[in-house]
């Protein structure tokens, strides 16, 4: 039980790039790029937890109580806004390549290749 | 590779990563056995230096405030490139393709609209200003704040800018909120001797107006996220949402 | 280990795998945001609200809204 | 030690004024911003290289000093060959200012805002001594370079290169990240020197053997390593050529910077007893990677591509040098960044020009075109040879401190490999000159037709834009100088001396001051590094008289698609992380 945490951490990193690799949509594959990012998240904030820790906030508690790592809660925050804005800017792409293949089908933008 | 190959190879490259993934993570702390020191030292040492409730808040704009300066470039950038991107489109598109007119909002929406601006506005306002004594901070704040300025324009209410203008205002209002972020960096390196360093007065814990730097930097990540998530929103949106100048 | 953060988990890894299977993106786009809000969940459940509320907003709203305006923009090209 | 953090914050500050202001989109006001920010942080960058003379400066961020050896704050770190390489992309920035003045036209204050982020992102990746905050430097470089790359969105190949460029690369990025997370759940510390230190008194298992397998793989994708590279030439051939010559010059050798710096001040300590394991898997992924790019360059008609794949090779060349462990293996390494960079961003130069003048770059439109300008072809084919390692030039240079490197250590098979691969890709060069600019080898079926010289060129086609030229030929220059500067090795031995020697690097940052840097000393290079080097440029000779062609299993693998790019990384970081496992946990 005690590595729980960090295995659903390694699924979602591997679900998600399955789904990259299978995806037959554009946008499909973007979400599902998202869903590998959230591993991120998960296994920062599964390494930084803390037994019994209270949340790293000291207006309801005693200073000096024990707490739950802060420091990973502050790098998840970065990269939550980091994964966001990556997703929007694939997204933006992802309507681009439409409009310049008429296709959602991530296999069908290499007009280069033949 | 077909489709089929592909899939099968990384099905077996996935699993064997995966499997090494597992392999390592064994080799962690047992979940709920966080080790520190980082996190402890830091909870031990930033609440009385800094009269900030809210750990996180004080680590994201204090003690690793410059992650954050570049965390901001981050999105600064992707909503300058979706922006591009999408903007692209009109002006490929020309005078051949007919532009369907834009509805008047409906009395209801302008109504349900204009009534629930100020609300959020003060939503945004709170999450944002408390960010350094609880939950919260500059960056929820902003995206509630670009629901605001989203649905001020869907309702019609503030003036009737051209959608350039408009897109215009939106950027400006981003980057308005990046230079505040930088102007920080800035000041306090001159003031202070060393970039983001927190030198203001700090007050009491707890109150409005404590922890120095740290609600400055929430309001300019605020702002900077307000603007940006409205861009981008409001480029994907375009004239479902806006008019455009032609 | 809590009763909670077990269930939160176990439902983080559902939903992830569900949303990667969801093929058709309008569906998925539905799918994601409620992955968003179960991760928003689980993070609560791990003592990090602050984490947590960042998640709600983008998880459970920015990134559905964003996937369901980029269908709009595909089927209008169309 | 204020420089440091002015050197990253001054792009950032032209960026936020060239996305908002309304009054800087006239393009020659963003140009002159953006070339003016670009030089002033190459000489941020410059005079702080001059005041690590001695020793390596540490900058702590909000001024938080680290307490009892444990690092609150976030620190910079400067040593001369974080803020040379600093200065060196700052300087190709300025340089692909001055490529674009002639070429985008559209959504210009965009363009140049987004160029100044990516400048920030470099610089800020080079000088960080924190490893969360070198990831998101990496991240503002890369989500900056997806953008710029989608740039050219009237081209078709644009978006599907741009796209493909930014998932391949936020996968990387997601292995980087996790690694670091790793190491967190280790350690509890993020400074990479404090890392280092936790590491080396604990020793090596499965979990550290994971963890630098993941960032190595997460940075390999940046660097376009086989099997990660599978992006980079639609990516080369979607951006416009003014980016393309930051990510050729730049953006890949900070992918490899970052291997080198991470590998020698965080894992050094825990994994050096083991160095053998590593040498063997990196020197393996550098020797294909040279040997895949090489025969992949020749193959290419389009220029852009070959430019990339003769990156690919390059990248290989240098993952050797890195290979290697050493402090001469290293040296190498910085000498050939320099030399080839600057070759290759006057060959990207000269391309744009050409790109500019005929609006076409494959060989067959370009078919006998440069007849008209003769000197570019100059350029180009002094170019194609210095890559090929003419001796004395630059390339020459570091690749021989490579190969006498690794000839040192009995490695014998390296040089020759490496002089194939600067073979094929100095031939390549060498083939589209006597294409492009004499009209030779491979004859157009329609010669005719294709012959025509379409309107537009009419006119003032023998002109060529003169601000472009006078930097390839400056640019051309220094790259071949480079390799004649008085005491360079030397100069290079004492960097990388510094760069190796993680106790003075762990004692600089937590200690508060280090020892003094002693002075490094370079051997002289050997006969055989000469001859290898004039028989790469016999052998580029010869190849640029061959048609080219890689095997079809090769041309299949660069696909270019999105999914097989993806299972790709998944293959080698695979492959990567179950080698370190098995070897070194």
């Amino acid at each position: 039980m005690s590595v729980l945490a960090y295995l659903v951490a390694v699924w979602l990193f591997v679900i998600g790039i399955y789904g990259v690799i299978t995806s037959r949509h554009l946008v499909h594959l973007v979400t599902c790029l998202s869903v590998a990012q959230s591993s991120t998240y998960v296994l920062l904030l599964g390494i930084g937890y803390r037994d019994g820790g209270q949340a790293p906030f000291y207006s309801d508690i005693e200073t000096g109580t024990p707490v739950v790592d802060p420091v990973v809660q502050s790098l998840a925050l970065t990269d939550i806004v980091v994964g966001a804005t990556v997703t929007a800017l694939l997204l933006a792409l992802a309507v681009g390549a439409h409009r310049r293949f008429g296709s959602v089908d991530p296999d069908e933008l290499t007009s280069m290749h033949g | 590779m077909t489709p089929r190959t592909r899939a099968i190879a990384g099905s077996i490259a996935l699993a064997v990563l995966g499997g090494v993934m597992v392999v390592a993570v064994f080799g962690l702390e047992p979940f709920g056995h966080y080790p520190g020191p980082y996190g402890d030292l830091v909870a031990r040492i930033v609440p009385d230096q800094r009269q900030a409730t809210a750990l996180v808040s004080a680590i994201t704009f204090d003690v690793r405030g410059f992650d954050t300066l570049g965390e901001e470039f981050i999105l600064f950038a992707a909503v300058c490139g979706a922006a591009a991107l999408l903007r692209a489109r009109r002006r490929e598109r020309g005078d051949d393709a007919p532009r369907p007119s834009r509805p008047e909002p409906s009395f209801a929406a302008r109504t349900v609209g204009g009534a629930l601006v100020a609300p959020v506005l003060v939503l945004f306002a709170y999450v944002t200003l408390h960010g350094h004594i609880s939950p919260g901070g500059g960056f929820q704040g902003g995206v509630v704040g670009a629901g605001a300025l989203l649905l001020a324009y869907a309702a019609g209410q503030t003036v009737r800018l051209k959608r350039g203008g408009t897109m215009a205002a939106l950027e400006v209002t981003e980057a308005v909120g990046g230079a505040a972020f930088l102007a920080l960096a800035i000041g306090t390196l001159v003031a202070a001797g060393a970039m983001l360093q927190n030198d203001l007065p700090l007050g009491t814990a707890g109150m409005l107006l404590s922890a120095g730097t740290i609600p400055i930097g929430n309001i300019a990540v605020g702002v900077e996220v307000a603007g940006g998530v409205a861009l981008v929103l409001a480029e994907f949106l375009e004239h479902a949402l806006l008019e455009d100048p032609e | 280990m809590t009763a909670l953060q077990v269930v939160c988990l176990l439902a983080v890894a559902v939903l992830g795998t569900a949303v990667v299977l969801t093929r058709d993106p309008l569906r998925q786009a539905a799918v994601t945001g409620i992955f968003g809000l179960g991760l928003a969940a689980l993070f609560v459940a791990l003592q990090a609200p602050d984490v947590a509320l960042s998640m709600m907003v983008v998880g459970g709203i920015v990134v559905p809204v964003l996937v369901l305006l980029a269908m709009a923009k595909i089927r209008e090209n169309d | 030690m204020t420089l440091a953090s002015l050197a990253i914050v001054l792009p950032l500050c032209a960026a936020v004024l060239l996305g908002g202001s309304t009054s800087l989109r006239r393009r020659r006001a963003a140009d002159a911003v953006a070339f003016t920010t670009a030089l002033a942080t190459c000489g941020l960058c410059l005079a702080l290289v001059t005041q690590t003379g001695e020793r390596p400066v540490v900058a702590w961020l909000g001024g938080w000093q680290p307490k009892d050896g444990i690092a609150l704050g976030i620190d910079l770190y400067a040593d001369p060959l974080a803020a040379g390489l600093a200065a060196f992309a700052a300087a190709l920035a300025a340089v692909a200012i001055i490529v674009a003045w002639h070429q985008i036209d559209t959504a210009g204050h965009l363009f140049h805002a987004l160029v100044m982020t990516f400048l920030s992102g470099m610089v800020g990746f080079c000088l960080a001594g924190d490893l969360f905050t070198a990831f998101v430097f990496f991240e503002l470089m890369g989500v900056s370079a997806y953008a710029l790359s989608g740039f050219r969105v009237e081209a078709r190949a644009s978006v599907e290169g741009a796209l493909l460029f930014a998932v391949t690369n936020t996968v990387g990025a997601m292995l980087f990240l996790i690694g670091i997370s790793l190491l967190y759940g280790r350690t509890g510390a993020l400074n990479m020197a404090q890392l280092g230190d936790a590491l080396a008194h604990r020793g090596p298992d499965a979990l550290v053997a994971v963890a630098f397998a993941l960032i190595v793989c997460g940075l390999f994708v940046k660097a376009a390593i086989v099997p990660f590279h599978l992006w980079m030439a639609e990516a080369y051939a979607a951006a416009p050529t003014a980016i393309s010559l930051l990510f050729a010059g730049a953006m890949s050798e900070l992918g490899l910077y970052g291997v080198a710096r991470i590998y020698w001040t965080v894992f050094d300590g825990a994994l050096g007893p083991q160095a053998d394991a590593i040498r063997a898997v990196l020197l393996t992924l550098g020797l294909t990677t040279a040997l895949i790019g090489g025969v992949m360059c020749l193959a290419q008609v389009h220029l852009k591509r070959m430019l990339a794949f003769a990156t690919v090779g390059h990248m290989g060349v240098l993952l050797c040098g890195i290979a290697l462990l050493d402090e001469a293996g290293a040296a190498g390494v910085a000498v050939f960044v320099v030399g080839d960079g600057l070759v290759k961003a006057a060959l990207f130069v000269v391309v744009g020009m050409i790109e500019h003048r005929h609006g076409a770059l494959e060989e067959l439109p370009l078919f006998g075109r440069g007849r008209r300008h003769p000197w570019l072809g100059v350029l180009a084919a002094m170019a194609g040879l210095a890559l090929a390692a003419l001796p004395p030039f630059g390339p020459f240079l570091g690749r021989a401190l490579i190969e006498d490197a690794a000839t040192h250590r009995g490695l014998w098979f390296v040089s020759p490999l490496l002089v194939v691969a600067s073979g094929l890709i100095g031939g390549a060069v060498l083939r589209m000159v006597r294409t492009v600019f004499l009209g030779r080898g491979m004859q157009p079926r329609e010669g005719p037709e294709t012959a025509e010289e379409p309107e537009k060129e009419a006119e003032g086609a023998n002109r060529l834009p003169k601000i472009p030229a006078a930097a390839a030929v400056l640019l051309l220059a220094g790259g071949l100088a480079w390799g004649l500067v008085p005491g360079l090795s030397d100069a290079a031995a004492s960097a990388a001396a510094r760069l190796i020697d993680r106790p003075a690097v762990v004692d600089a940052v937590l200690g508060g001051g280090a020892a003094a840097a002693p002075p490094g000393h370079a051997e002289p290079l050997t006969t055989a590094a000469w001859l290898w080097g004039l028989a790469s440029a016999a052998l580029a000779i010869g190849l640029a008289c061959t048609r080219g062609g890689a095997p079809a299993p090769l041309r299949a693998l660069h696909s270019g698609r999105v999914g097989d790019s993806v299972a790709w990384i998944a293959i080698g970081a695979a492959l990567v992380a179950s080698a370190f496992a098995l070897t070194l946990g």
